[in-house]
């Protein structure tokens, strides 16, 4: 290698990882802004260019007082996201495996066919959605209420889980499968003693693709709570009024990434050991 | 049981609640695309295709689609190829490379809605940092977002800060699962690093590079958040996306059956694009594989 | 200056949470209010209620605006009748959605709601009539006739009056005052800098303090701060530039619309030269001017950086913080008008010699209560008790709370000067500008018809198409004019007309 | 006691797989099956296994059809050419793991399990992960996960296939061992390398394109092959065939080889044949033909020359390492006493006399 392909390749990563950072940095100086530290132009560093304040951070937990309070709407936010997940991954693995190992037909109808179903779910926009759904749940009482997300959400998760499983299945030798069932196995026995324990790279991935869009759901949220139920991001844009409060703002966007920068590291950790190999694909 | 029957009790379980879920929606957005329920008269009467008709000469609807066109291939495109770069920097040894697939990851984990406003923000012409950092380097600030072509190039950055890292992902993970065999054997040809990419690399990652950009397109054509937070749409219509104008139609103007309209036909005309451009893209990709 | 003593709060709060006893009548100093008024919203009557174990459901814009106060007063009204108060914040943006969603698939989802009050012609319909006796009650009674007319559908009270909001100018005094840069203007333009009366002037004045440092720190500063963003409120902006050309005092009968024939007026002369000075207005925005929504017009002026800016009270307000820059540095006066006023009878430019300057209600917050709602009478109390005299004067002290004027009492020079410490030149000023505007003759109100909405998006997208170049003004509003003929068709003629004859009488003064 | 397959067919998406095969398979006795690559050796396995049921055909054991009998209520093992176990268990319960299908006692499965790891010398390893051991390792846990069951059918897939030669070699020999102790089941072995077969002396049968094309031992499938593509199959390197002529008193090979013709071609009657010889029948000789080398490779102890005289292309395979220089001219004996004699349309004409 040489010595500029090296300086090249390490100026390309910090290029990178400065646009990345970026709105982090920009976010975290901004936080502890007032009105007046921003008015005069961009500043960066507190008591040099402007006098912090901790206003950005108290409102986002403070009631009563022109605050929100965050912390209801996060274990809220925790709540749904994890239910749905966890639902939309029993149900979207079982699926895949079924769309990997078995052939279906009807009429023109092909497993991929099937597969591209489970993820055309994802096309529609949700704009669209917001009404019909409001009906559906209005219909089964479940407005404002935690487990009406959970179910809407699970149509939105499950098509992740479906595609991240279906291609990691498609990975897995199916002589582990044939293995498993000429050892007395039934095909449901195959996958839950032999393909599911092999299977949690492809779990963690798809298990944390779902966290993450779930997460950071926020129309359905939006639309389909009134008082009761409040998740994270929704309770977020409370802040976001005629004055458009950069401070606070700023600083819900670095407490609403905490929890999945958490499964950052997971991700991660899972790739450097290898296991990913095969999760997605 | 039988194997044959047994496949059923794998796939219908998801199928059936998807089904569950999703029918009633869909089947009711399509009545109500029959329907004239506007803000003042709500409920399902029936005014046949009379919403379709309307929407036939709806230049501004259509002409969205091509700027979504061009902002999801476009944004999609770039967070493959740069997401592409990024893994092949982070694959081999690199000092600190867990660190820095940390960092590259997190973007994704962000809320859209949230870091449009930190974006918004950046860009703000006079009080945000990017317009600094251009007269740091001695050019004049630029309209980031009220010129049409800027506007869009601002919002195609937030996209590609948000969502490279999913490509990241997708094709590190790939990368990490590739086996070595094929380019000892390239490396025992000659093949140059270029050469190698070319014959090695990127046709054994045509497979999940399909998969990755189908998903992120289905994905980036909803945008919404940011446009609204970043543009509204303007300057004019410069920056209004097929997802945004039914939005407009839809939430904003209440026209709720002219928008089904419009989903419905945005739906179809998505699922049909995409099953082309996949197949287009398996292709183009897989064929060089086979060369 | 007495701001809300925000640590006596928070630790009221935590002690009745911990005690769990009702707050009494007396208790109203520790939120920060000097005496309780008597009457029927007052603290000590609200005290004597029991809405124990009874849920009030309340919708309201983001804090601070707005939502601030939602949460003050219902943390307040929980304390003294046992009720419990959820409120949920949304954004100016999805507020009417959140709202009509709930409303058009009969869902009972909140009982008390908080919006802008150009979307009565939406929602009178899901709307319970205020009761008697609440309009009885003095706090009612002394709001200004114009607010009680904004609060007003046909003849019934459907909204709340707990706002009122107006659009008007704002300038830097000390510009204006500087005798160097009068000299420097009268020599460069031939005319005495004055506060602009006409968009002229505005448009001469602008130009010539655009893009240089006139306020002595070393950065270039910028003639005037507009909210242009298409979807935020800049359908309020352009409605404040055209009144001048089209709202002509002589033409009964409609501005957006000819009553009779229910024929848009959006591409008339008036509107088209409106929308040709906006344009024009481009070239002395600051860099981004051409994409400000309302927070960044507030930043704006509110930080110094523009000479002039017209909206609400916001960017005033923030100018005024003890924090401020410009603190007292900043004068109000009403939106400019102008000579030529476009006649469509006579299909000519009618001269005036002093300006025409309409004054624009421009919506305003209301409140009101659902006609579906299970809790009218608590929720009727709630809205009394959060206008009452006591809270209403402490609300209007706090900007950020977004309350402004709305009864006679609040015109009260003295409150402004030495309450809110602005002194007498602003306070003074900035009461005879809101009078004005209140007394005028010459007003415009919102679109408030079924579909208002519909109607601002199409105006706002030609506006935004000319303003980006995509086409010229009478183009872009020639093709707005043919998508409110098809909307009014979609909606039904007699239905907007209807609507709009309400608007045409407050506006013809009948 | 047997295993009958009649007419096995099964096509996937248009491609044969398996193309009307018939044959019967007894308890106690050891099958391979050979054949190149593709030729449908994969395809049977399964089908008898039940993991693909044919299009056509049918399958019975002892008389009973096995169509309605899902794979996992059959007695199969297989053991495939990928070291296919269970990765999250240990050798141990992946050795165990089809007896507690079989809800066997405790006390039974570990006596059998410690048993069958003695004979595949495995015992050291029993807590080891099988990622953990090497590629041998691994295919004897295959193997004793496979044996352990005491299957009717034991199926081997080519289980050498992915070991490096010393280990194959040392394996085979110890298959050849435990498989002579599985009395009673029926073991069907796939191998590509017909000295495979040779070497552990089983009943052989013959595929290609999906078509089962000769049974018999491995010694007379290779002293007569029945026709031109079997003996083609059944020959490492390949046999070499050429076509020729043949009249009273001579044989032609290509334009200008003339051979005297060979006494074992008997009553033959003249005409066009292909003519075959092993490799291992070719050597050099100062009184052959003339040819040039077009390759030599050389491979443990052994060299395989490749040479052509005119159109004619030959392969010899010598024992010992010898060095040839590329475009070099040899002379190169062809003995008429071990040529064969194929029909134009490639049925077996004539075939040397054994031992000959």
């Amino acid at each position: 290698m040489s010595a500029l392909y090296r300086i090249l390749k390490y100026a390309a990563i910090l290029l990178w990882s400065a646009f990345v950072i970026a709105p982090f940095l920009w976010a975290l100086t901004t936080s502890f802004k007032t009105a007046n530290g921003i008015t005069g132009g961009p500043t960066y560093i507190p008591w040099l260019q402007y006098q912090p304040s901790l206003e950005g951070w108290r409102l986002l937990f403070r009631s009563g007082g022109g605050g929100i309070q965050i912390g209801g709407p996060y274990l809220d936010s925790l709540i749904v996201t994890i239910s749905a997940s966890l639902i939309s991954l029993v149900l979207g693995t079982l699926a895949a495996y079924g769309l990997s190992r078995f052939t279906f037909r009807a009429g023109f109808v092909r497993n991929a066919d099937i597969t591209f179903f489970f993820i055309s779910q994802r096309i529609m926009p949700p704009v669209v959605l917001a009404i019909p759904f409001f009906l559906m749940l209005q219909f089964l009482g479940l407005l404002d209420t935690k487990f009406g997300l959970i179910i809407v959400y699970i149509a939105l998760l499950m098509p992740i889980a479906v595609w991240v499983m279906v291609d990691f299945f498609n990975t897995v030798p199916r002589e582990l499968d044939e293995s498993a069932m000429l050892d007395g196995c039934s095909p449901f026995e195959t996958f839950w003693r032999v393909i599911l324990p092999n299977s949690k790279p492809g779990l963690v991935v798809a298990g944390l693709f779902c966290l993450i869009f779930g997460w950071n759901d926020f129309f359905f949220a939006f639309t389909l709570t009134f008082t009761q139920t409040q998740l994270l991001p929704v309770a977020i844009v409370a802040l976001n009024s005629s004055v458009t409060p950069w401070w606070s703002l700023s600083a819900a966007a670095l407490v609403s990434v905490a929890p999945l920068v958490a499964v950052a590291f997971v991700l991660e950790s899972y790739l450097s050991r290898g296991n990913l190999a095969g999760a997605i694909r | 049981m039988s194997a044959d029957r047994s496949k059923f009790v794998f796939v219908l379980p998801g199928l059936i609640v998807l089904v569950a879920i999703i029918l009633f929606p869909l089947l009711f957005t399509i009545r109500v695309s029959f329907s004239d329920w506007d803000v003042a008269r709500p409920g399902l009467d029936w005014i046949g295709a009379t919403n379709y008709l309307r929407l036939v000469h709806d230049t501004r609807f259509w002409e969205s689609f091509g700027r979504l066109a061009l902002m999801a291939v476009g944004s999609v495109l770039l967070q493959y190829m740069l997401g592409f770069g990024l893994a092949l920097l982070v694959w081999r040894e690199v000092r600190a490379r867990r660190f820095f697939r940390v960092l590259f990851l997190i973007p994704m984990m962000t809320t859209p809605v949230i870091m449009a406003v930190i974006w918004r923000t950046m860009f703000h012409e006079s009080l945000g940092p990017v317009n600094d950092l251009v007269r740091l380097l001695h050019f004049a600030p630029l309209p980031w977002l009220s010129q049409a072509g800027l506007a869009m190039m601002s919002i195609i950055t937030v996209e590609v800060w948000q969502w490279t890292p999913f490509m990241f992902l997708m094709l590190l993970a790939g990368l990490l699962s590739l086996p070595r065999e094929p380019f000892l054997a390239a490396a025992i040809d000659g093949a140059g690093p270029i050469r190698t990419f070319l014959r090695v690399t990127f046709p054994m990652m045509a497979p999940i590079s399909i998969g990755a950009i189908i998903i992120r397109l289905i994905e980036a054509s909803k945008i919404l958040d940011s446009v609204y937070v970043i543009t509204s749409g303007g300057p004019g219509t410069a920056t209004e996306t097929s997802s945004y104008y039914i939005f407009i139609r839809g939430l904003r103007d209440f026209q709720v059956g002219y928008a089904a309209a419009l989903s419905f036909t945005y739906l179809v005309i998505m699922a049909i694009s995409l099953t082309i451009i996949a197949k287009v893209l398996a292709r183009a990709m897989l064929v060089r594989d086979r060369a | 200056m007495k701001r809300i003593k925000k640590y006596t709060l928070l630790a009221t709060t935590v002690a009745l949470a911990l005690g769990g006893t009702l707050a009494s009548a007396q208790d109203f100093k520790k939120y920060g209010i000097d005496k309780d008024v008597p009457g029927a919203c007052s603290y000590a009557s609200m005290s004597k209620k029991d809405y124990k174990g009874r849920t009030l459901s309340v919708i309201t814009h983001a804090v601070p605006v707005m939502g601030e106060p939602t949460d003050l007063h219902a943390k307040q009204f929980q304390e003294l009748t046992g009720a419990t108060v959820n409120v949920v914040h949304v954004p100016f943006g999805d507020l009417f959605q959140r709202i009509m969603i709930p409303f058009q698939t009969g869902q009972n989802a909140y009982d008390v709601l908080f919006y802008g009050s150009l979307w009565s012609g939406d929602f009178h319909d899901y709307l319970a009539p205020v009761p008697k006796k609440y309009l009885d009650t003095a706090g009612m009674k002394d709001v200004t006739p114009t607010y009680r007319k904004v609060a007003t559908w046909g003849d019934t009270m459907v909204q709340y009056t707990v706002d009122a909001d107006r659009n008007y100018l704002k300038y830097r005094t000390d510009v204006f005052n500087n005798p160097e840069y009068k000299k420097k203007f009268k020599e460069k333009t031939g005319h005495d800098l004055a506060v602009p009366k006409t968009w002229e002037e505005y448009d001469e004045i602008a130009n010539f303090f655009n893009g240089w440092d006139w306020a002595g720190d070393g950065k270039p500063h910028f003639g005037s701060a507009e909210v242009t963003k298409r979807d935020d409120l800049m359908f309020s902006a352009f409605i404040d530039r055209a009144s001048a050309y089209a709202k002509n005092p002589n033409v009964k009968g409609g501005m957006f619309f000819d009553l009779k024939t229910m024929e848009p007026l959006i591409n008339t002369p008036g509107f088209v030269k409106a929308l040709e000075m906006f344009v024009k207005a481009k070239r002395y925005f600051p860099p981004g001017g051409d994409n400000f929504g309302l927070g960044d017009e507030i930043f704006s002026f509110g930080g110094g950086q523009t000479l002039m800016s017209y909206t609400w009270d916001d960017a005033f307000v923030q100018a005024m913080e003890p924090t401020s820059k410009i603190r007292f540095k900043v004068g109000s006066s009403p939106l400019p008008g102008s000579h030529e006023v476009w006649n469509r009878i006579t299909k000519k430019w009618d001269h005036f010699d002093k300006p025409n300057a309409p004054a624009y209600v421009t919506w305003g917050w209301t409140s009101a209560v659902a006609k579906a709602s299970k809790n009218q009478d608590m929720a009727f109390d709630f809205l009394c008790f959060f206008s009452n005299e006591a809270n209403a004067d402490h609300d209007l002290q706090i900007g950020r709370f977004g309350i402004n004027p709305y009864r006679n009492a609040h015109f009260t020079k003295s409150f402004w000067a030495d309450k809110m410490g602005w002194g007498k030149t602003v306070g003074d000023q900035y009461v005879d500008t809101l009078l004005t505007i209140d007394r005028s003759k010459n007003h415009v109100f919102d679109l408030r018809i079924p579909g208002v909405n519909q109607f601002m998006s199409s105006m706002a997208t030609g506006v935004s198409e000319a303003m980006a170049g995509q086409k010229t003004p009478q183009q872009a509003l020639d093709d707005v004019a043919k998508e409110w003929k098809q909307t009014v068709n979609r909606i039904g003629v007699d239905k907007v007309r209807a609507a709009y004859a309400n608007v045409v009488k407050l506006e013809d003064n009948e | 006691m047997s295993l009958v397959a009649t007419e096995l067919t099964r096509r996937v998406d248009g491609v044969v797989h398996l193309d009307s095969v018939s044959c019967v398979l007894e308890r106690g006795r050891f099958y391979v099956v050979v054949g190149p690559t593709l030729s449908g050796k994969t395809s049977l396995l399964h089908a008898l296994a039940g993991l693909d049921a044919p299009d056509i055909g049918t399958i019975t054991f002892d008389g009973a059809d096995l169509a309605a009998v899902p794979v996992w209520s059959r007695s199969v093992s297989m053991v495939y050419q990928q070291f296919i176990n269970y990765p999250h268990l240990t050798v141990y319960d992946n050795i165990a793991f089809p007896l507690r299908r079989r809800r066997l006692a405790h006390a039974e499965i570990e006596s059998r399990v410690r048993a069958i790891a003695e004979t595949v010398s495995l015992t050291p390893f029993l807590e080891r992960l099988p990622g953990a051991l090497s590629g041998g390792q691994q295919q004897r846990v295959a193997l004793a996960r496979s044996l352990v069951k005491g299957s009717d059918l034991l199926l081997l897939d080519e289980p050498l296939i992915n070991l490096d030669y010393k280990l194959r070699e040392q394996l085979r020999e110890e298959f050849l061992n435990i498989f002579s102790a599985q009395s009673r089941s029926i073991l069907v072995y796939t191998t590509a390398e017909p000295n495979e077969a040779l070497l552990f002396g089983a009943e052989v049968l013959v595929m290609h394109e999906g078509r089962l094309l000769q049974v018999g031992s491995a010694q007379s499938v290779y002293a007569r092959p029945a026709t031109a593509t079997v003996a083609r199959i059944f020959s490492d390197p390949p046999m070499n065939l050429v076509p020729g002529s043949l009249d009273d008193a001579a044989l032609r090979l290509g334009d200008d080889v003339r051979l005297p013709r060979p006494r074992h071609f008997g009553p033959l009657p003249p005409g066009p044949y292909v003519f075959g010889i092993h490799p291992g029948d070719i050597a050099p000789n100062p009184s052959g033909i003339a040819a040039e080398v077009e390759l030599a490779e050389i491979s443990g102890s052994e060299t395989f020359l490749h040479v052509h005289h005119a159109e004619m292309r030959l392969v010899a395979h010598l024992s010992g390492v010898y060095a040839y220089a590329l475009g070099e001219n040899v002379q190169i004996a062809l003995d008429g006493a071990k040529l064969f004699a194929f029909t134009p349309d490639g049925e077996l004409a004539a075939a040397p006399t054994s031992g000959g």
